[in-house]
């Protein structure tokens, strides 16, 4: 239409001047910005994540994998001598707006050539077919819902949660569960998924029963009612899908109530979040896609590694951040090519090829990732390999 | 049975938290937005202060109460004190202290988020619920505790502002300002003294939630602000006993609709019970006729 | 200057749908009407534009308009049932509305996406079309605010009865302000759908309230002009001072403290006095001129 | 007893009153008259601490009050009585005078209540009904005993006469008589210049916020003329 056609002409404008004020900058077409091939000097990534608000931590871990990862890449010459990474932190605070307005500034800039994208789901698929309209690729941690992983520009490093859950009624129908209740929250769009069609499905195929399903809301904050039910029911076993403080407060009620079957959980409890339950938390089972109880080699190394820099545990998060930074390393390299086009075409490439991370072996489902993940165990605030 | 002892334990819960603004709002005129700010933050300190050393069960408290009445002490000096002495009438300042409030609200919750990357908090204490069974009736010990407190201070709020000599200072400023000043009353010190007995009990809130969850997260203030303001409408403004009344029939509502199992409409019927309330009975059910205009 | 522009569309065309919201809400408060209904009327028009798009396979402008029409019905029977409520019992009615509105949408099924919420909902809009179209709400705005007409609004607002002597049929202007407001609502919110291509449960909620309301109070409440330099402030504030990174927030709460604090009728306010006291020295200066002359 | 000496006093840029001189004695009624808008209310608000004067001093009781809050003239011994009565419609007939003695010690409180329900029986009958439901007479009743609940020395009244039937004006006019004669000082603005001459004793004539005349309200009534060219047609109607 008329306004789709002055949108794309205002844009090629814009375009030309920033493409002239690049040549200018540089001093004459070094940095070359649509397929001139090779690899630049300087390489710009844009982590375009929250920095700040309540899921600040994904983006804050996720900026610490992706130095780690930075310092390894120019350490070992990766990409060949004296190339050097310069990340762009770029704060989406919790917002939509903010996602895509700082996603344009980054996409706006020439010198950008990949983007680690936002975390949440909904700035993601908000973001999503904006890339794909500038071109530019474009690697998402988190995001685990749908909508985000949209065309050719789009990719995802964490798995989404379904894709692993499997281990944990794998796990449930091993200790000899047969009835099982799920507590959901089911204003969370991954809950809600998991908990009316993944766990059930899964659960169907293993011969558990389901016995009770407890949907829950985002503002739900005494689990008093429902822990008394599941009580009072005693599956062999409770799924909680709950995000983090409702957990804690979930864990210390059911307790109350008197149910002391096994409970298994979600990766939100990851990353110490389950850690204000005490000892309420002891015993619970959740599945990663990274822990630092893994036993890969390429993880324990991560582990070791992100021990020294940061001197503190790496939660899955940092693991997010470096395997998204690794992935792009490893683009640029199979495709020679540091412009927005290469780094595309090299995602895509090791994309089909895998390749190994500190979350352990990355597959993708076309330009998704797959992790076999880990069944892990709390247990006085350390997470062991579920046995 | 069991229900009702989950109704009132989710009933106190709310009535704690709202009492505080029900107070300073049903008075003098604040409405004041960083009342789930200042319940977060009061926890949070004690999150800090129990996380250098291991306290009992009072101290923690304490130590919430005083921070909760500091921090709605600084709001009214700093913020609402300088709009109200700024505005020609309580009506022009009404909208400019909702959004001083906000304003103010986002300051510790963006510390506070800050601090602990948005992840729950709780205490390290040396207090260990316990849970209580009575003819086959669990209630944790923290949960009496609680009960007993919203009811205690509930009832012993209404009383107050009905028979002392304060209260009745308090509910003339809330019918008129001025001419309570010319019977003698020093709205300013008055006022003053309110905010910060609202603030502390936003901290003791903050204390006796964090132990009878286990944890808050920093936005927890905020979910709890939209349910209070929902109960103190509901009851009717200006009335302590509709505050107590209105938490107890918001968590008796919320408690039927999850027993129902339908428990993604939890809100949708809390707010419709409201919406019809309000309809039957416009001034909330034990609200004065006359409200103020706003 | 179209590099500029191209990056920063977003916040451009954020500002321009902000200030739609923040009208939805500015018209009711106008008319005297403490009306928080044009935060549900984003959510209906986002969500119907979104359905019309995905399942119905309409085109932009079809979808945009259905979602403005049924908004401003609803919000219209809105006003219809609840007229009777005064003051903040009308704000908390209307809050209500709002956030059934949200949990619909969760429990919509397939039609609503959920939780998840629906996504693929790409519209052809760019900043033009969203300038036309705010172009025709301000000129009905303008016209509210003009001679007669912003004489009888501003009467029903501060004295109903007065005006009903008069002869201003008082209940027809809140029930039109309800439709106006759920027209602008409606577009607003399918504008900002389609723009994004995705919307959730998640976003029609009460912090959209205090978005809409923060930016009217500290833009200026009485007129379109004040929306729009909220709508200004608000959106472009963050990238202003993102000098501060963490502290940020921080920063954000204290500006929008300070300004319900010292700028009672907010930045227009102050714009309207320099103004003023700049036409009058002009004056003073002229009449000496003219009196030495003489 | 109360000595106000060249008010000043102005709402922002609009100056109020410029030039005002009043005094009141013990025992004694002293009545403000003047047109609409000529200053009266702003000149008694002003004295009882509502707003602060630009210039010119009040003093009480031999102490210079000029600029002092509301709430603590109040404990001084003066009280005004605003203009519409502002009785506290929601609470009831005996909150509504508790709250006038606010600041007496709390001993006397008691007391003090049965003394005005002694002076007006028919608050006692109303005392657990809201106030709202009283005749606009019996509210007057009512603002009155709240105001002598504070135990006052000097009451300032703001058209006490307001909005009243022609017999219920003459009870409450009396009623201030009675007041005065216990020996409280009374400082009246009326527009009811009729009424109110018949139970005042000294007079002060404001007109566009100064002071342009003061007299015993003898002198008052028999120097019509005067009165009358100071305070123009509309106020003497009738008299």
């Amino acid at each position: 239409m008329g306004g789709a056609a002055r949108k794309r002409r205002t844009l090629l404008a814009g375009l030309a001047v920033s493409a002239v004020l690049a040549t200018v900058a540089c001093g004459g077409g070094a940095a070359g910005d649509s397929g001139g091939g090779g690899i630049e000097k300087t390489i710009k990534i844009a982590q375009v994540q929250d920095q700040t608000g309540p899921i600040a931590y994904a983006g804050l871990g996720a900026s610490e994998g992706a130095e780690l990862a930075i310092e390894e890449i120019e350490k070992q010459g990766f990409l060949g001598d004296g190339v050097k990474i310069e990340l762009q932190k770029l704060d989406t605070a919790g917002e939509i707006e903010r996602a895509s307005s700082e996603m344009n500034k980054a996409m706006g800039d020439r010198d950008v050539d990949a983007i680690i994208g936002p975390a949440a789901t909904q700035q993601a698929a908000t973001v999503a077919p904006l890339v794909g309209r500038q071109k530019v690729p474009t690697v998402f941690t988190q995001a685990g819902g749908e909508g985000v992983v949209i065309n050719d520009y789009t990719f995802r490093v964490t798995p989404p949660m379904e894709s692993y859950y499997e281990q944990v009624l794998e796990y449930l129908k091993d200790k000899g569960a047969k009835t099982i209740s799920v507590l959901y929250n089911a204003t969370f769009p991954t809950f809600s998924l998991l908990g009316e069609k993944g766990v059930p499905k899964m659960a169907k195929e293993r011969g558990i029963d389901i016995v009770q399903s407890l949907p829950v809301q985002m503002t739900t904050q005494d689990f008093a009612g429902q822990s008394q039910q599941i009580a009072k029911k005693n599956p062999d076993a409770l799924v909680m899908l709950l995000i983090a403080p409702q957990s804690v407060t979930a864990l210390r009620q059911l307790k109350e109530a008197g149910y002391d079957n096994q409970i298994v959980a979600t990766s939100v409890q990851a990353a110490g979040n389950i850690e204000a339950a005490g000892a309420n938390a002891n015993g619970l089972v959740y599945p990663v896609p990274f822990s630092t109880a893994m036993d890969g080699e390429s993880s324990q190394a991560f582990t070791k590694a992100f021990r020294a820099k940061f001197d503190k545990d790496p939660d899955p998060y940092a693991a997010d951040g470096y395997d998204a930074m690794w992935f792009i390393a490893r683009a640029i390299k199979a495709s020679g090519d540091s412009s927005r086009e290469g780094i595309r075409k090299g995602l895509a490439q090791v994309a089909k090829e895998g390749f190994t991370g500190a979350m352990g072996g990355l597959t993708f489902e076309g330009n998704d990732a797959r992790v076999d993940g880990a069944l892990v165990q709390w247990q006085d605030g350390k997470e062991t390999l579920a046995q | 049975m069991q229900d009702l002892l989950n109704v009132a334990s989710l009933g106190s819960i709310y009535l704690l938290f709202a009492l505080g603004m029900a107070l300073v709002w049903g008075t003098i005129g604040i409405l004041n937005f960083a009342h789930g700010a200042t319940f977060m933050f009061s926890a949070f300190v004690g999150h800090l202060v129990t996380s250098e050393t291991e306290l009992p069960f009072l101290a923690v408290v304490l130590v919430a109460v005083l921070v909760g009445a500091a921090i709605a002490a600084l709001t009214q000096l700093l913020a609402f004190q300088p709009i109200l002495k700024r505005s020609k009438n309580q009506h022009a300042a009404e909208m400019r202290i909702l959004i001083g409030g906000i304003g103010v609200a986002a300051i510790p919750l963006a510390i506070a988020q800050h601090q602990t990357r948005s992840s729950p908090f709780g205490f390290r204490s040396s207090y260990e619920a316990e849970v209580l069974e009575i003819f086959g009736l669990r209630l944790s010990t923290t949960s009496a505790v609680v009960i007993v407190a919203g009811l205690a201070i509930g009832i012993g709020l209404t009383v107050w502002v009905r028979r002392s000599r304060r209260g009745l200072a308090l509910r003339a400023i809330g019918v008129d300002a001025e001419t309570a000043a010319g019977m003698g009353v020093n709205r300013t010190l008055l006022a003053f003294g309110t905010m910060a007995t609202a603030g502390a009990l936003a901290g003791l809130a903050g204390a006796l939630l964090t132990f009878q969850l286990g944890a808050i997260a920093p936005e927890t203030g905020d979910q709890l602000l939209i349910k209070a303001f929902a109960i103190i409408v509901l009851g009717g403004l200006g009335s302590m006993a509709g505050t107590v009344i209105g938490a107890y029939v918001l968590a008796g509502a919320e408690t039927l609709v999850l027993n129902l199992n339908y428990g993604t409409w939890v809100d949708a019927v809390s707010f419709g019970l409201i919406f019809l309330i309000l309809l039957a009975r416009p001034q909330g059910l034990l609200g004065r006729k006359e409200v103020r205009r706003t | 200057m179209s590099d500029w522009y191209s990056m920063n569309v977003v916040l451009i065309q954020t500002t321009l749908t902000t200030l739609l919201l923040a009208l939805s809400i500015q018209v009711p408060i106008r008319f005297g009407v403490f009306s928080f209904a044009g935060v549900g009327a984003f959510g209906i028009g986002g969500y119907t534009a979104a359905i019309a798009m995905v399942h119905l396979g309409w085109t932009t402008w079809p979808s945009v308009a259905l979602g403005a029409v049924i908004s401003g019905i609803v919000v219209f029977a809105l006003g219809l049932l609840v007229q009777r409520l005064t003051g903040l019992y009308m704000g908390m009615a209307t809050i209500a509305f709002t956030l059934i509105i949200s949990v619909l949408a969760v429990n919509g099924g397939e039609l609503t996406g959920g939780a998840g919420g629906l996504y693929g909902a790409l519209g052809e809009i760019d900043t033009g079309h969203i300038l036309a179209i705010l172009a025709v709400v301000v000129a009905v705005l303008v016209w509210t605010e003009t001679k007669g007409m912003g004489r009888r609004i501003d009467t029903v607002r501060e004295d109903p009865e007065l005006a009903n002597s008069v002869g201003i049929d008082v209940v027809k202007y809140r029930l039109a302000s309800f439709a106006l407001s759920g027209v602008i609502g409606g577009l607003a919110g399918g504008i900002t759908t389609l723009l994004r291509s995705t919307i959730t449960p998640a976003e029609v909620n009460f912090h959209l309230v205090i978005v809409a309301l923060t930016a009217i109070i500290v833009g200026g409440a009485r007129s379109w002009l004040g929306a729009f330099i909220g709508a200004v402030i608000f959106v472009w504030l963050p990238t202003m001072i993102s000098f501060v990174q963490e502290w940020e927030k921080v920063v954000y709460g204290f500006i929008v403290a300070v300004a319900a604090i010292y700028l009672p009728n907010g930045v227009l306010g102050v714009v309207k006095d320099l103004i003023h006291r700049f036409r009058t020295r002009q004056e003073r200066a002229r009449l000496a001129v003219l009196q030495e002359k003489g | 007893m109360l000595e106000v000496s060249d008010l000043h006093v102005s709402y922002g840029p609009v100056r109020a009153v410029h030039g005002v001189s009043l005094s009141a004695s013990a025992g004694r009624v002293t009545l403000v008259l003047g047109a609409n808008g000529a200053g009266k209310t702003t000149s008694l608000r002003a004295i009882a601490g509502f707003h602060k004067p630009d210039s010119g001093s009040v003093r009480f009781d031999g102490r210079d009050i000029t600029g002092t809050a509301a709430h603590k003239v109040v404990r001084r011994g003066m009280v005004l009585v605003p203009e519409g009565r502002k009785i506290f419609l929601p609470l009831t007939v005996e909150e509504n005078l508790r709250i006038g003695g606010y600041t007496a010690p709390r001993g006397s409180i008691e007391h003090s209540i049965d003394e005005v329900y002694e002076k007006f029986p028919i608050l006692a009958e109303r005392r657990h009904s809201p106030a709202g439901l009283l005749s606009g007479g019996e509210q007057q009743m009512l603002a009155f005993g709240r105001a002598l609940m504070s135990k006052p020395k000097l009451m300032l009244m703001d058209e006490p006469s307001m909005g009243l039937a022609p017999t219920m004006v003459e009870r409450v006019l009396s009623s201030v008589r009675t007041m005065a004669d216990a020996g409280i000082g009374i400082l009246m603005v009326e527009q009811n210049a009729e009424a109110g001459l018949r139970i005042a004793d000294t007079v002060a004539v404001v007109s566009r916020g100064e002071t342009v005349w003061t007299g015993t309200a003898l002198e008052a009534r028999d120097g019509k003329a005067i009165v009358h060219a100071m305070l123009g047609e509309a106020a003497l109607d009738g008299a």
